[in-house]
């Protein structure tokens, strides 16, 4: 690992990166308890991507996230309370409830949405670069798809067109080498997606995406020259996800040896072994860390079980802006 | 009052509100040259290559780049070039563009337009001449307006253009060269506003777009057998104007509902629907529905015309309810 | 007779027209392991990799393939997943399959199945849960068919397989854990024949997939109020038995129509509208309709309730209709 | 200009070549006076892209073409007659007058139709693929698009499909360097669609699409290499356009350079100046051929006109295959 981030950045990705796994471990918990309804897809062992991408954005910036987007959400700095409150389905929740965990969105960090369609992002971004351009900020707009999503139409037309309007896009695809049941192998041609960039005229690399640093290296790269005009990058990160496809899958599908190299390159431990080999970290910060973190958490727990339930009448509302009468 | 076609009000409506609305754009394929239907013509020199936008062929980018922008403070104008296509953005439609806000919570606005030139006409066979405005009604999220003539096109469509939310405006593309008075004066008509295009006592034909031609020339036809037929023109189905539909109804308790695209689960059914529920105790004879048969639209012109509803057809529905 | 549940019956279903036809495969993503509703589980064992296929995350290409096949001497089933998706390969359903014979003036058949799991339950959400039969009902070209019991979904799904045109089997995923009673022997369900679930003579209620159930249960609380509610499945909306729904309106002369869909432009308002062509006249009072809110579902457990429409709501049809 | 074909099948493919502009211009001459309705999209000027193309194929492999497909269907051997008729809109028509110039289809030498939705035969190529491999024959399957159309979704996910199952198809690529007014390099980003096909561990190849034989070769070698079962290749052909996009197109944004860059490239010209070259033909031989073509026309033309229109009531027929009653 090399890095190119100040020392605070690096002890506020690495805390980052805790505060996305212990979350995704308690909501594992909550979800395990019956606390939290519909279906839930975990990003454990996939927190560098998260953080390593947000690292290199400014709240201002834009994300637009996938189904597997709790991670996503709180490395671009979405309030836990109203996150969590949402997989609860609260009315407290950061969508009112009528969004869950495939949903969740905070407009006020620029997080546009988990989204339950594959790859849909993909066609949003260049549109959210265009509108950057338009309004003449020096905004980013980021897209994060998995490596089964990055099989659908939605991808060539979306890189395509960023690609032709330069626009300040950055396309980022979480490879962990599954799609649900669906190995990479059999769903990629070619094999690499970052290999694909070359036929659109954009650079296209490939990385560890379990290690959180080089992660923010291309991301800070990719977004400069977006700032700078330049135009979209394609972002390939590696990585393994630790938990089922979604919670209860029975993971009929691989071995287990896939979960211990998962273990082998934790990226939070990658990223604290490193901070500590630097001294920037020792183990009664790492304690404290955890400690704030789960406190934190804990918080949002408390937030989102007090929370009342939406009144069955929410079930109407949000739908438009204006509409003129009943109807 | 100028003389306007229905193609150059809509131009006028884009014109005049890209000049109050710097946020507004319009994209599509082939719209610099306006082409094929000249309604975003000459825009190019007024407003310039970046709001004016010439985008590949790739419809899914191109809507579900416009929900992008409009989720970030633009209000892009979609051009569909032929509402066939929509299928090829169905998904950035149905599943993004319409749920955004709801399954946001209300977070965000969703300001943007979908112009959808549809219909049928000229032979363009059975890919360029669908009429899919009935798809849509089913979609929860999707405000959806459907002028007939080129006053209510300009009017319309520079509210939907306003509008917070995202609206389809379906444009018959057999209307595009009908010329028609539009007001030199700014004019918005809201959604929601049917208006009766023509005053009658004995029976109501319920149209939209083409076919409020068709019933207004099924109109004169009757008058010369002392027929009162009035003509609604509900100019937006979502959202609907039920109560004029109604007093409509309570005055002639005779229905007629024409429509272009098929029989089978089409926007007629829904406002037969409707009417029944409102004022079924009004209704002196069933409804019939004028309406194109389930088939795709042939190209070869008899068979073209064997699918193309009109006005003879609206004078036998409407003969079939007077009976 | 066995007793199956649903997935399990179209289990049955596939594994007996794959064994007896060698051009049936099936296709779809993570289909091998059977996700997510185990209907196509085990059948990678007994007919390997060719015939049972998981396919990238493609669904324009899953379904456009399919055509291709089916039109070049294979009979294709694909799994969609959820119908949700359905809006990613929408071209290729609305403009493609729909359309090839047709358009091809008849020299190719399109032997080809879209299984549709769809509908509300558990939260899934607003990307997961839609009803999106209406909108077929108005692309000519398509059949659908909608089972509500193990047996229906057997013997409509065998029938789908050999036909010689495409069909749309949408499975309700809220019944793919309902068990019933599925004949020992072949058994195939013709499209178009509607089925009376319960004879009654009060008031007649059609639903459709899950509302069949919850109509059912509504029956049996009107039941204990000496109402007797006959329940008709139509079972196929494409083609639809109009004789059978004209015989049982023709008996009870009060009609409820119960879908789980959006009411406006839903699937239910084409079904009152063939039952005012069919008989306006045996109609005591105006037709009501069960159906969901024009919202997209909602996640949280209270509001997705809100959405689902049920047996109460059933029976609060029933009484209005009975005023 | 080199060849890899028979003297015979050089002979052919020049009289191919001969029959769809002859043809072409004949329907335009046509439409020019009203006979046929609808629109018109005429391949004047790419004709050694149908006919490289076709004469690599049997007539048993299948062809999904575009919205400019006359040529197409010529090449492949469709009835001069059927297609005619189905211009004309009459029920002597290869669709019965149900499809017309966008959609015409002819099963019977494996013509797959004309599309009026750009793109949509890539993504039945890689089915028409799989059918192939299941029916365990040798044929082959080649979907054309024009390079606009290359932009859509579906290229993305047929291509990918047709590598993964190393089904037997062929991607051409007829790029006219045009998509209606827009130009070929405002809409694709990175310039090259045969660049694309690397993404996807594909054989991609660019070449002149006027130099008919260059066509014949590469498409020879792709379908070589389909029928041995390894799987897919991309051509991209670039050839120039003579006519409007749609008959009755002012052309306002283009020069007239191209169109005489178009007549210097003449494909016609060429295979007949290399023909002659080769002694192969001559003179009297080329008018042989052009006297024969244009009988062949006029029969069609006069089929055409004889025939009657369709009955109205022929509008409901053909849906279905089966169809239980009335409803
Ligand atoms: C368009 C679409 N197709 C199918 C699905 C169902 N689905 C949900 S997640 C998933 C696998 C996604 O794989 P990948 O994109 O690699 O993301 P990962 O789950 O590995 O993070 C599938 C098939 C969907 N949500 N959307
Ligand atoms: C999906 C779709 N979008 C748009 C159109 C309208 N359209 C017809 S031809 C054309 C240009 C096609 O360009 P290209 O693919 O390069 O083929 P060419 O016309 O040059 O042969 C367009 C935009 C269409 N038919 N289908
Ligand atoms: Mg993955
Ligand atoms: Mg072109």
């Amino acid at each position: 690992m090399t890095d190119t981030a100040r020392p605070d950045q690096l002890l506020e990705m690495y805390t980052a990166m805790v505060r996305i796994r212990r979350f995704e471990e308690r909501v594992r918990e909550l979800y395990a308890n019956g606390r939290i309804p519909g279906f839930i897809h975990l990003s454990i062992g996939q927190e560098a991507v998260a953080v390593g991408v947000c690292a290199a954005l400014r709240r201002d910036d834009y994300l637009l996230s996938t189904h597997r987007g709790h991670g996503h959400l709180i490395a671009k700095g979405g309030s836990l309370r109203a996150l969590m409150a949402e997989l609860y389905g609260k009315a407290t929740g950061c969508c009112k409830g009528k969004g869950g965990s495939m949903h969740v969105a905070d407009a006020s960090v620029g997080f546009l949405g988990a989204n339950g369609v594959l790859t849909a992002g993909c066609v949003l971004a260049p549109g959210v670069g265009l509108s950057i351009q338009l309004r003449k900020t020096d905004q980013v707009a980021v897209a994060i798809f998995g490596d089964g999503a990055a099989n659908r139409g939605p991808f060539h037309e979306g890189v395509n067109l960023a690609a032709l309007w330069r626009a300040p896009v950055v396309f980022v695809c979480e490879n962990n080498w599954w799609a649900s049941t669906t190995a990479h192998a059999v769903s990629t041609a070619g094999g690499s997606i970052a290999a694909r960039a070359a036929g659109y005229g954009i650079p296209g690399v490939a990385l560890d995406g379990n290690d959180g640093l080089a992660v923010f290296k291309a991301c800070s790269d990719a977004v400069a020259r977006a700032r700078r005009g330049e135009g979209p990058s394609l972002i390939e990160a590696q990585t393994i996800r630790w938990m089922g496809h979604y919670e209860g899958d029975p993971q009929l599908y691989r071995g287990k040896e896939e979960a211990v190299e998962g273990r082998r390159r934790d990226p939070v431990a990658l990223l604290r072994d490193y901070l500590e080999g630097k001294k920037l970290l020792d183990a009664a910060h790492v304690e404290l860390i955890e400690t704030a973190v789960r406190a934190e958490i804990e918080d949002a727990v408390a937030f989102a079980e007090a929370s009342p339930l939406p009144d069955s009448r929410a079930a109407l509302e949000d739908l438009f802006a204006y509409y003129p009468w009943r109807e | 009052m100028a003389l306007l076609d229905y193609a150059g009000a809509l131009n006028l409506a884009l014109r005049e509100e890209m000049s109050r609305d710097p946020r507004v754009y319009v994209i599509g394929e082939d719209i610099v040259l306006g082409v094929p239907f000249g309604v975003t013509k000459g825009l190019i020199e007024e407003f310039g290559p970046e709001r004016v936008r010439n985008a590949p062929i790739s419809e899914a980018a191109i809507v579900g780049s416009a929900l992008g922008a409009a989720l970030t403070g633009m209000r892009p104008v979609v051009d569909m070039h032929f509402a066939d296509f929509v299928t090829c953005a169905m998904d950035e439609v149905a599943n993004q563009i319409a749920k955004s806000r709801y399954m946001f919570g209300g977070q965000v606005d969703c300001p943007l337009v979908l112009r959808m030139p549809y219909g049928i006409g000229k032979s363009a066979g059975g890919h360029h001449s669908n009429s899919v405005e009935s798809w849509f009604l089913n979609i929860p999220g999707l405000k959806i307006a459907i002028p007939s003539t080129p006053r209510d096109a300009r009017g319309l469509l520079k509210t939907a253009i306003r509008d917070p939310d995202p609206v389809m405006v379906f444009e018959h593309r057999g209307l595009y060269r009908v010329v028609g008075e539009v007001p030199d004066d700014e004019e918005l008509i809201p959604l929601g506003c049917a208006d009766v295009k023509r005053p009658g006592e004995d029976v109501t034909v319920i149209a939209t777009a083409r076919m409020v031609h068709a019933a207004l020339e099924a109109a004169d036809l009757l008058a010369q057998e002392g027929i009162s037929a009035e003509v609604v023109d509900p100019r937006s189905l979502v959202p609907l104007d039920r109560e004029t539909l109604a007093a409509s109804v309570a005055k002639t308790h005779r229905i007629v509902i024409a429509e272009e695209g098929p029989i089978r689960g089409g926007a007629g059914a829904w406002l037969a629907w409707v009417v029944m529920e409102e004022c079924f105790d009004d209704l002196d004879a069933p409804i019939a529905r004028v309406a194109g048969p389930n088939v795709p639209i042939p190209f070869s012109p008899p068979l073209e015309a064997a699918c193309t509803p009109d006005a003879e057809a609206v004078v036998a529905a409407c003969r079939q309810v007077l009976k």
